[in-house]
């Protein structure tokens, strides 16, 4: 399915909406095509906010965050992010992430709370009334819990999948496969569609089933500026780069004009970039398969 | 500086949660030099990574090839932080007070912020979980302030406060963070003046034995030759 | 280390000991050790006892068996088991293998319950007292709970790892990862010790990490009559054959005098059954490897 | 029969949780027949398996070589049958009871049982979890007696009993299990004369067809060629 009818299909208006990927594996082109389609009233819930969901509040998608970390890594801060919050423009609720990962299992497990040790001494539980606590039926001790997050859709980028949508990761793995379990609708965007033997070859690689998958969009570089391990790497510069475009709305504007509304998806979006995927195109570094066999 | 102090502070074999910046630089300057053998964790689920280069983010790709285990972030907090694994835990902040909480979240009132915070990240469950907490942030009264205006890591498990005069420790006593030790050259004075509470110290003040040779060539020349991270 | 030096060293008098791994990867070697090694009083817990524990029990090891399935999988009942059930000369804690799996998950996340939906209209609640029940704090259901499992030592059978104990598992997984991690000393049995190098290349792979490991023993077809994928086949017919050598008390003592107390270790257990290795070896059946690169 | 019986209950692309034995049988064969589409899933965590041989366990080697997907059992409990993904569930049993629950624990009391079953393995969550369960059993009036003596798997998602003499289902007006179809040459007075409590049956008992030619030598010939779990 193209990227355009998935999203026409599976994103609504009011969704809770899910892109995971911690760094790794981010589906910016789901992003951008996103705020084309000009979908409006998302609440966005991501660990790191990130440069995607900086694009998105910008682009008027937002009327919520759900997040345990925003900031743009190793950079500074998100701008669009900051301004909406600091205005009262955007609505947040505020997690760590360990709370946000147990919210994730939470979700995939169908069960309605997840308990975790934290939280004692810090602020967090009286800025979000959600985190709460419960007794433990066998040794009497308060434990915080925080709430199952089930999304309405969650996108999840992957190396590859099969047609029918099995999935298979490798490298950092976030939250992909509780994400992914978790949520009603669920979109995969790959860098390569490979035949079923491939997937059935390593049964182990395979994070996400084909049977939880609403769509699958093959979509090379769908990742850009984040990174794809075995096929391009993280697009540090860009990440430095936002720091000027986003801290000012004009400059953010014409990004947004130029490389998400002024393309038609992630092909036009790297024909503008030329010398883009020669610079960032991952080295070979293969490891060695294993046996299968009985 | 602050990097070969932290570096100091770790010991060989030591298991220690990893976060991007001086404490990475402090880290893999150890394990050049007296631990070869720190376990290195990243919240992002690389376990006994190599990074080649300068990791720019916590989830570089770098710290992924080579290294010895990645797992989902469940089993990160689940599995090892939470299960009790992690000896050493690092952390910065905007804002880092008398008891050594710190703030990461906002400057002045959550609901009305003056200035927003990335907020924790991790940084809660690592001052809780890991046994030793050392913070890494420059002096100024601004950053460290009598109390800070949002405890997004509770400060009970920080070992020491690096900053670029000298070393903060816990007293025992009444729990408050007290100077401990001087970098060469600074005055007890200059630390004093820089941190918004009456600061005390040590009856005796320890001095930082200046970095050796071999530190400053490896951090500059190997670990930062871009100086990401190194300001001299 | 040699299986003898680990179990003299981590396996105690009156201990809880675990040695998990779900029809795959079942230890057997350690387990003949131990018998030999004549420990007494210990507590076993497995989702499934096997032959295992059935001649663990035999040999007078186990007070106590925790356990989810107790039958000879495909064949029938394990007799030594039964005998000592029906003749009450055992205490038994049972759960389902769903409660059994969130006992490992609780220990290794070093919680004190693991909250799951079961256990409703059925009579194990009323069985095992321990079964019991946490409201949820946010939508006031009640949810069934089983307390953490954390075993005093847990012994698992993999693939591979390297010399510090950073180990390599694929096929079946069952609870290996969670029954170590929530356990205090860990003794990782290998098909293959392998150099660090690979375990680096794919470290996607790595299940166990070494610095919850304590010893490292290389003890090649130390799972048969289990498996190791990739290694060797399931012994189908020695299970088959147990249903009558376990019915019978003096066969099943024929049997360890054989083939437990009767050889010094692994080795000798193979050299006493030519032709075993030859009808049970792995074909090849290799899937292709993955990019590290960036 | 009961096997081929159990593979035309399954329909294309449903979501199966297999067990070994009949269940298995019924699952590969309607996957060569009527539905080439179905998901077997195994509680050992093999995901649309592909066995080439028939497996003699439930974690049989033959179940990982080839599947879709193998996951730890935390997710096979926690991720597929928790999470309700799970369409059929197939379920054998010591003992069936006028409403289904099964018992595959104890005969007489649990603290000192006459006889000691396996217990419940996955059983007791898959009949909670599955949104529809089919039991396999061989009629006897001890087999299925008016209340089994442990209930290891509640009854309310049973839909029907496959027997070796005909078929119960569910009454939905008062839950119990009822006679609804019988083999051919079976008289409903056998199957009545097989059950421990006074059977109602439909009004309208309908015949099951016999067994095609192409069933029957899948079966003997490709599925069980060995009679492992076939006795004709």
């Amino acid at each position: 399915m193209s990227m355009q009818d998935a999203v026409a299909r599976f994103v609504r208006d009011g969704d809770t909406v899910v892109i995971e990927g911690f760094t790794h594996l981010i589906s910016f082109a789901a992003a951008h095509e996103i705020i084309r389609q000009r979908r409006r009233d998302l609440t966005l819930c991501r660990l790191t906010p990130d440069l995607i969901y900086d694009q998105m509040i910008a682009a008027g998608c937002a009327r919520k965050v759900v997040f345990s970390w925003a900031g743009n890594p190793g950079v500074g801060s998100l701008h669009a992010f900051r301004r909406a919050v600091e205005g009262r423009a955007l609505e947040i609720e505020e997690y760590s992430h360990f709370g946000m990962v147990a919210r994730f299992a939470a979700g995939a497990a169908r069960l309605p709370f997840w308990p975790l040790r934290d939280y004692a001494g810090t602020d967090l539980p009286r800025a979000n009334p959600r985190i709460k606590a419960v007794t433990c039926p066998y040794t009497g001790e308060a434990l915080a819990t925080v709430p199952a997050l089930n999304p309405d859709v969650t996108i999840v980028h992957a190396q590859r999948a099969d047609a029918q949508g099995n999935t298979q990761i490798w490298g950092l793995l976030g939250v992909q496969k509780e994400a992914a379990f978790a949520s009603r609708r669920v979109i995969v965007v790959v860098e390569e569609l490979v035949d079923e033997s491939v997937i059935r070859s390593d049964p182990n690689r395979t994070v996400i089933p084909a049977l939880i998958v609403d769509a699958v969009v093959v979509e090379p570089w769908g990742a850009h500026p984040s990174y794809a391990q075995g096929y391009y790497d993280r697009d540090n510069d860009f990440y430095v780069a936002w720091e000027a475009i986003s801290r000012e709305p004009s400059k953010l504007e014409d990004y947004l004009d130029a490389h998400v509304y002024g393309v038609s998806g992630r092909a036009a979006y790297l024909e503008k970039q030329p010398g883009l995927t020669g610079r960032l195109a991952a080295k070979a570094q293969f490891c060695a398969g294993v046996n299968y066999g009985f | 500086m602050m990097a070969i102090v932290a570096a100091r502070e770790l010991r060989d074999g030591e298991v220690v949660f990893v976060g991007i910046g001086l404490p990475n630089l402090a880290c893999n300057l150890a394990r050049r030099t007296h631990a070869p053998h720190l376990v290195l964790i990243y919240e992002s689920g690389a376990v006994g990574a190599v990074p080649e280069r300068l990791p720019v983010s916590i989830g570089d790709p770098a710290l992924v090839t080579g290294s010895l285990m990645v797992c989902g972030m469940a089993d990160v907090f689940q599995l090892f932080l939470q299960n009790g694994r992690i000896e050493v835990g690092f952390l910065g902040g905007a804002q880092v007070d008398r008891f050594g909480n710190i703030n990461t979240t906002v400057i002045g009132p959550y609901e009305r912020p003056k200035v927003r915070l990335p907020g924790s990240g991790g940084a809660a469950e690592i001052a809780i979980h890991a046994r030793r907490t050392l913070i890494i942030s420059k002096l100024s009264p601004r950053a460290f302030p009598e109390r800070v205006d949002f405890v997004t890591s509770p400060g009970q498990h920080v070992a020491k406060v690096i900053t670029d005069k000298g070393v903060l420790e816990r007293d025992e006593t009444n729990g408050e963070m007290v100077l401990a030790q001087l970098y060469p050259g600074v005055d007890a004075s200059d630390v004093k003046a820089s941190v918004g509470w009456e600061l005390s110290s040590r009856p005796h003040l320890d001095r930082v034995d200046p970095p050796s040779q071999v530190d400053l060539q490896l951090l500059r020349d190997v670990l930062d030759p871009k100086r990401l991270y190194l300001k001299s």
